[in-house]
């Protein structure tokens, strides 16, 4: 429906080949499926806050990300609500050993500036990410290539990963420290766009100014927490974009957006709403609101070394306590999606009712409850998360559940400000359930599982730790096919639907709206909205 | 035995001289404070309004934070008649134990203000020279720190939000002004003739200060801290608004109308309404209430 | 000499004047009692004179202990106030009283009458016991002709005459032998002013009290003193009984002053001849050497410069005058 | 120099306003060093109470050991001072000072230089805090004006408890009702007439770069709300003294009609007090615009702070508090000096 002409990726080991090549040349047909009704021109406003950064291998949250995406083109692109993978730049990714990637670009393309984009600004892109002195945020994307750790700390042996090389202009190979089945998927990350030798020479201007690849390219500079300009580059050699200009407006406060949304000042928010907007704006604005499953993922994580939760029995019976979905109705208006659940569904490998203690079952739950020999008498259950932040209110309803279906008395602990609640829970020293959040990096089941229940994870901080659940995982990183690999990861996440670490509460749900005249919006929990494929009814 | 039972009445009697005396100027002050009906209103909405912050249970016998979730946003009706909010917590009882947060910070700021505001001043117009320079320096110092970005630096760096850290941030900012109030009524005060007349009878500074020098010094100063009432209440809505004030599952009036507020439009006014027009009134009140205090206690208006 | 009730030795105070943004040297002082002596005897009122700024006020509150001097001695019955610290000062005190300019100003508006009469037995508790103390701040106002039916009253509530009078009778409350009155009258309408003097003599004769009458008015200061000294520029430069200063004064300061003085017999206006003294007065930061007046004296020679007379009696002069060429000079034919 | 005390006291080299301003600015030096050290106090107990900021940029994601350090050194959080609680980092002050006698005002968490973060960002607000100041005059002193004229009158009540109920109401209800109706329900309504530019610009959402001025109106007044109470209470009050005083009854008594007597003699009269006050509010309005800047979107001073403080960047916050504190000392000094010119009642001393 949303991809004609694109592929389903299916990216196999064995058959060492992307079929992608086949179709060398789909993405450039322009037409979208209202294609006759978008009129090429227009300037597109859009709604972001002020990002971090727009330098690609920096621009690791959503704002930054956003702006990046329009422009840079990297590798692959995810596509649809099923997130297939699409060759972009990347004419082929293989492996024989998912150890060693071979990765061929397609030959032609060229930087803002005129820079060809060879395997040179891959290589150079992805050892300047990495880099620490550097200090980029996508950094960490780069761990499990070879050599990594050679760019780390305060002065880093290498400034290039031993795990790169270039085989000629158009090809580079990459090889891993342990093989792993997921790296293709990972290429689609902004982390991994390719970046220019002009920018390179100097990154902090690069950032005020990125020299992308991308369908659209800078107008001017950053304005900071004004806008950021772009025109569209008329020399893209990929899907070239309908329209002539895209502005992305900065705002402070979301209200204030979404009030120039409906003054008609702004064209498109193209990721949130306010929250308490929504019901109103379902109305307002009809079918021009798109409410799109996200993969983000909030859950009340246990420190299952802390004594009252190290038997499972009683996190299955405060997971089977509480009814996500009156919380959800009550503080989100409905909107959100009660998680049954580890990793999202929709996403490769992910699948939706994996959780069977995710059920609101109060009188299963109290039964467990008491077959674990009850809550210790006069005992509260301290909640935890991050101040100021507005999670005072789920977390609270959290608690009343809690309280009233197994008799639980809580004490909110929302004191502590972001850094130093994540470093308590880095130090594993919250002395309750906790807030835990996740947004993945790129679409796989894995992304969810590896991190954060992987025994010495890098965000493991329930302090799980499963032979099993690792063995599995590293079956999946093995795995010939990543179809295959999704279903071995899995099988992974199966055993934490019994060892519950941690409490699946929902998936966020994306908002986007725009007005009366803007046409051709597709959106993706990982890629958001392709700006080059939105135009204005003619 | 006659002279015991006189002296008895003779002490009643300058017991009695005791009272009129304190009440001077404040007995004119209350006698034309009893004529202004805006006064008298002002006093019924603070004397309620602290009813409720003292004893809450007074007013309502629903436990603000029984929430059954499922009554979520209810609009006002019989069984809650100011509606409930988001996690379906009765409004009104909320709006009641609210009061509580607003009146403790504001009571509380402000006397703690009013003291070292009092103190500093007294001490910098008193003795002048270099305790003078010192104390004026230090006040120019916190004076000159806009007083929401003082308060929104002080409190970033605190690890938790209470009504107490919230005290504590309002006085540390709120004392230069009653501070320059005061030492400027010092200095005027300090050289009149009586006070002069006091000190060549051999009165201690202490008795100079308290006696002579503060009830002529106080006026100003409490008009002031009475209007610094009604700012303050306002002021821990907007810190709670922007974020850095205080906290749920806290409850407050600030809390209610920040959270509130997104929701107007979409077809719960009363979240805003109830608490912000609670809250409006007793700043109202209390901004009244200096306001007919300071005419009052100004001769000059009389 | 046992009847000397206070004895002033060389008082002088000095006020430092100072100069530079944050590091403040001293430049030089300001003199504004350079060396006076005075002896007040028990009973007896000591007039002083002189122009504004020539350090009257100074000397009343150096007197009284509102101003520490910079040097010499204040001795009240043989004691040195000057050198007096803490309790032993405030006992000192209760001897030596004070009654101010203004009776506007004078009285803590906030307090009532009584409170204002009664303070000196709160500050000296062990004057009066406190059963005993309203009964006496009744008998202070009567003695000061108020009603003590107005003990409760605030002093907005008085005339300027009445008020004056409860400042004499705050004054009065410790008994003490000595009153310094500073400007007492000069703040209240003229037949007032009678009023009060009256009443100050009346005390006088009553309770045997000594004043010290500071004044810039000639003619209440001679009405009221038995001795006068005139100062000028922090000193005194001519002292005497009443009669001897005003019918014969012998220092040319004095007689310009004295010259200025209405008349009040008609008969005698334009009989005198009015000195005009030209120029300004010197500023005390910087007073002329020698003799402070030669800058403006007529008979001023080579003498006046180098060498500052002394107070004493000379040739012409029967009482103590600080002038080298001292002699009478009828500038006043009005006799009392 | 001249001025009022030109040719004052013979033999000093300084004229007295020259000696008072220098007096006065020395004082500045203590002032702006304890305003230093007291954010940078509060800055590194805040670090050292709340975490390190530069561990929250990660997010839910653990950095490694050497990601955590490239970013520390971006927030200049390296020194370990800051993991000691109570230390108050002496080193780090001196060498802030040091950099800021420099010139180097440090950089925020993008590398920026805060110098150029307060290039962009201080005219904003200034326009901002002008346009409030002029609403504040031409409202507050009509508005008092009114009030003033007739003490007790209806007029005076209406004033009274109209300024009063702006106070009362926080400023964020005031701020986001003032947007949806002006803004989104009849700036939209404008917009459909096609009405000009400038209106639409009066009536915007948000700042508009286009408009840099009139998108500005909307939000002062909000701004100005807040002291609209003080303004119109001190004129009233200091109008109905002067129009007591002796110099007026003379005034109408020479037969000068009453407009006259009020705008010209009593009025002139009784704006010093509001024009003093107005000074002293200038520092305030700069920086409590935190919340207006918020709502209406634009890009000022209160909005760099609020954002340097949550994200815990203390180079932005030390540097452009005590930038704000200096203004607020300059803009009393020049009210001092202008109240002496004006009136020579006073002395400067």
């Amino acid at each position: 429906m949303h991809i004609r002409g694109g592929l389903r990726a299916a990216i196999g080991l064995s058959t060492a080949l992307l079929m992608l090549a086949a179709c060398g040349g789909t993405p450039q047909s322009s037409s979208g499926p209202e294609g006759g009704d978008i009129k090429d021109g227009g300037d597109l406003r859009v709604y972001i806050g002020e990002p971090r950064h727009i330098v690609a291998s920096n621009a690791g949250e959503s704002e930054g990300s956003t702006v990046a995406r329009a422009l840079y083109s990297g590798l692959i692109d995810y596509v649809g609500d099923d997130y297939k993978i699409v060759n972009v730049m990347a004419d082929s990714i293989k492996s024989t050993d998912n150890k060693v990637w071979t990765i061929k670009l397609k030959g032609g393309w060229a930087f803002h500036n005129g820079e060809a984009v060879n395997s040179d600004a891959y290589i150079r892109a992805w050892n300047a990410a990495a880099y620490a002195p550097n200090a980029q945020l996508g950094s960490h994307f780069f761990e499990r290539v070879d050599g990594y750790a050679d760019l780390q700390g305060k002065e880093p042996k290498a400034k290039e990963m031993s795990g790169l090389k270039k085989v000629d202009d158009t090809t580079f190979e990459v090889t891993l420290r342990q093989p792993f089945a997921g790296f293709p998927v990972m290429l689609g990350y902004v982390a991994f766009m390719p970046m220019a030798q002009a920018c390179a020479a100097d990154l902090k201007a690069c950032d005020e100014a990125p020299i992308g690849n991308g369908p659209f390219k800078m107008d001017g500079k950053w304005e900071h927490k004004q806008q950021v300009k772009l025109v569209r580059n008329n020399d893209y050699k990929g899907t070239k974009a309908h329209l002539d200009r895209l502005t992305f407006k900065i705002y402070d406060k979301i209200e204030t957006a979404y009030n120039d949304l409906l003054a008609g000042n702004i064209d498109i928010m193209p990721r949130r709403m306010p929250p308490a907007k929504v019901p109103e704006a379902r109305v307002k604005f009809g079918d021009r609101l798109l409410d799109k499953p996200s993969p983000s993922f909030t859950a009340v994580a246990i420190p299952t070394y802390l004594d009252p939760f190290k038997d499972k029995r009683i996190r299955q019976a405060m997971s089977m306590a509480i009814d996500r979905k009156a919380i959800v109705d009550a503080v989100y208006q409905g909107r959100y999606t009660p998680a049954k659940s580890f990793s999202p569904p929709g996403f490769p490998g992910g699948r939706d009712d994996t959780c069977k203690y995710c059920q609101f079952n109060p009188e299963k739950a109290k039964q467990l409850l008491a077959e674990a020999g009850g809550w210790p008498a006069g005992k509260k259950a301290e909640l935890w998360f991050n101040a100021g932040a507005g999670h005072d209110v789920w977390m609270q309803a959290v608690g009343d559940q809690l309280k009233r279906n197994l008799g639980i008395d809580y004490e909110l602990k929302g004191q502590l400000q972001q850094p130093e609640f994540l470093a308590t829970a880095d130090a594993k020293k919250l002395t309750g359930p906790y807030r835990s959040a996740w947004a993945p990096d790129y679409p796989l089941n894995e992304n969810y599982l590896t991190p954060l229940f992987g025994t010495g994870g890098s965000s493991n901080r329930t302090g799980y730790s499963n032979p099993e659940f690792d063995a599995r995982i590293v079956r999946g990183d093995n795995a010939k096919l990543l179809d295959e690999a999704g279903k071995l990861y899995g099988e992974a996440e199966d055993l934490l639907a019994e060892d519950m670490p941690s409490i699946p509460l929902w998936f966020d749900k994306a908002s986007v709206a725009f007005g009366e005249t803007v046409t051709g919006v597709e959106y993706n929990g990982v890629q958001g909205v392709n700006f080059a494929r939105v135009g204005f009814t003619k | 035995m006659t002279e015991q039972v006189e002296s008895v009445i003779s002490a009643d009697r300058s017991a009695q001289a005791g009272i009129e005396r304190s009440a001077s100027l404040w007995a004119d002050a209350w006698r034309d404070l009893r004529r202004r009906p805006v006064a008298i209103a002002s006093a019924v909405v603070i004397v309620l309004v602290s009813s409720m912050a003292a004893f809450p249970w007074l007013w309502t016998r629903t436990d603000p934070r029984d929430c059954p979730i499922q009554l979520s946003k209810a609009t006002p009706s019989a069984a809650h008649i100011f509606g409930t909010n988001e996690l379906g917590c009765d409004y009104y009882a909320m709006t009641i134990y609210g009061a509580r947060a607003s009146i403790i910070v504001a009571l509380v700021s402000t006397s703690l203000v009013l003291l070292v505001g009092a103190l500093v001043g007294m001490a910098a117009g008193f003795y002048g020279g270099w305790v003078d320079s010192v104390l004026s320096r230090l006040a120019d110092i916190f004076f000159a720190l806009p007083f929401l970005l003082g308060a929104l630096v002080f409190l970033s760096m605190l690890r938790s939000h209470s009504v107490w850290t919230i005290v504590l941030a309002f006085a540390v900012l709120g004392w230069p002004p009653l501070a320059r109030i005061v030492r400027a009524s010092v200095l005027a005060t300090k050289n009149m003739d009586y006070v002069q007349a006091a000190r060549s009878l051999g009165a201690s500074d202490r008795r100079l200060l308290f006696r002579h020098i503060l009830p002529n010094a106080a006026a100003p100063a409490i008009v002031v801290a009475t209007i610094l009432l009604g700012t303050y209440v306002a002021s821990e809505a907007t810190l709670s608004y922007l974020g850095i004030g205080l906290q749920p599952p806290e409850i407050s009036w600030g809390i209610m109308i920040a959270q509130g507020q997104s929701y107007v439009t979409s077809g719960y006014p009363h979240l805003l309404l109830f608490p912000a027009a609670f809250l409006s009134a007793t700043v109202l009140a209390f901004i009244l209430l200096g306001d007919a205090l300071r005419d009052a206690l100004d001769p000059k208006l009389r | 000499m046992s009847d000397v009730v206070l004895e002033v030795r060389d008082l002088t105070k000095h006020f430092p004047l100072t100069k530079g943004i944050v590091f403040k040297r001293q430049v030089g002082a300001v003199r504004a009692v350079d060396g006076v002596n005075l002896t007040l005897r028990r009973g007896e009122t000591l007039g002083v004179v002189g122009e504004s700024g020539c350090g009257k006020s100074t000397l009343a509150k150096l007197i009284i202990g509102l101003e520490k001097p910079t040097s010499g001695e204040i001795l009240v019955q043989g004691q040195n106030l000057a050198r007096m610290r803490g309790s032993a000062l405030r006992r000192a005190r209760r001897n030596i009283q004070l009654v101010m300019q203004d009776p506007y100003t004078s009285l803590n508006p906030r307090m009532t009458v009584g409170d204002i009469v009664g303070e000196p037995f709160q500050i000296h508790p062990e004057v009066a016991p406190r059963s005993d103390r309203r009964r006496r701040v009744g008998e202070l106002l009567e003695l000061v002709g108020l009603s003590p039916d107005h003990i409760n009253r605030y002093p907005h509530q008085f005339s300027g005459g009445q008020r004056q009078r409860i400042g004499i009778a705050r004054a009065l409350a410790l008994r003490p032998e000595i009153i310094v009155c500073d400007e007492p009258v000069s703040a209240l309408d003229l037949s007032i002013q009678a009023q009060v003097i009256n009443l100050l003599e009346r005390l006088q004769e009553e309770l045997g009290l000594s004043y010290i009458f500071i004044a810039h008015d000639l003619s209440v200061v001679r009405h009221i003193s038995d001795r006068v000294a005139v100062m000028y520029l922090g000193k005194i430069i001519e002292t005497g009984v009443d009669t001897e200063i005003y019918d014969h004064p012998t220092h040319p300061y004095a007689q310009a002053l004295l010259s200025a003085v209405p008349v009040p017999d008609p008969t005698l206006r334009g009989l005198r001849d009015q000195i005009i003294l030209e120029g300004d007065v010197p500023s005390p930061a910087n007073p002329p050497s020698g003799c402070r007046f030669r800058t403006r004296c007529w008979k001023a020679r080579e003498v006046c410069v180098e060498q500052e007379p002394a107070l004493v009696e000379r040739e012409g002069s029967a009482h103590p005058s600080a002038c080298h060429f001292a002699e009478e000079r009828d500038v006043v034919h009005a006799t009392d | 120099m001249g001025g009022p005390g030109a040719g004052g006291l013979k033999g000093l080299e300084v004229t007295p306003l020259g000696r008072y301003l220098a007096r006065r600015l020395l004082q500045f030096v203590p002032t702006l060093l304890g305003a230093l050290f007291i954010l940078h106090y509060l800055m590194t107990v805040g670090i050292q109470l709340n975490g390190d900021p530069a561990r929250a940029v990660f997010g839910d994601r653990t950095p490694s050991q050497s990601q955590l350090q490239a970013m520390q050194r971006v927030f200049g959080t390296d020194d370990p001072c800051f993991e000691q609680a109570g230390n108050p980092c002496l080193t780090v002050f001196v060498h802030r000072l040091e950099n800021m006698a420099q010139g180097d005002f440090g950089v925020d968490s993008r590398e920026r230089p805060v110098v150029t973060l307060i290039a962009e960002h201080a005219p904003i607000t200034a326009r901002l805090a002008l346009l409030a100041i002029l609403i504040e005059l031409l409202v507050g002193v009509t508005a008092g004006v009114l009030a003033g004229l007739r003490g007790g009158s209806f007029w005076d009540y209406v004033v009274k408890v109209s300024t009063t109920m702006l106070v009362a109401i926080p400023i964020f209800v005031v701020g986001a009702v003032t947007q949806l109706v002006l803004g989104v329900e009849f700036g939209s309504w404008l917009k459909g007439v096609g009405a000009p530019d400038l209106l639409t610009g009066l009536f915007s959402i948000a700042y508009r770069t286009d408009q840099p001025w009139a998108s500005l109106v909307m939000p002062a007044f909000v701004l100005a709300s807040l002291s609209l109470a003080t303004t119109a209470r001190l004129t009233r009050t200091s109008l109905m003294e002067n129009l007591r005083g002796d110099y007026v009854r003379t005034a109408t008594a020479k037969g000068l009609t009453r407009n006259r007597v009020v705008g010209v003699h009593a009025l002139r009269n009784s704006l010093i007090p509001v024009i003093t006050n107005l000074g002293i509010s200038f520092g305030n309005l700069l920086a409590g615009a935190v919340v207006t800047e918020g709502i209406f979107n634009i890009r000022g001073i209160g909005g760099l702070v609020f954002g340097a403080v949550a994200t815990g960047e203390a180079a932005t916050v030390v540097s452009v508090v005590t930038i704000l504190v200096l203004v607020y000392l300059l803009c009393n000094l020049i009210i001092d000096v202008l109240y002496a010119v004006l009136d020579p009642r006073i002395r400067l001393d």
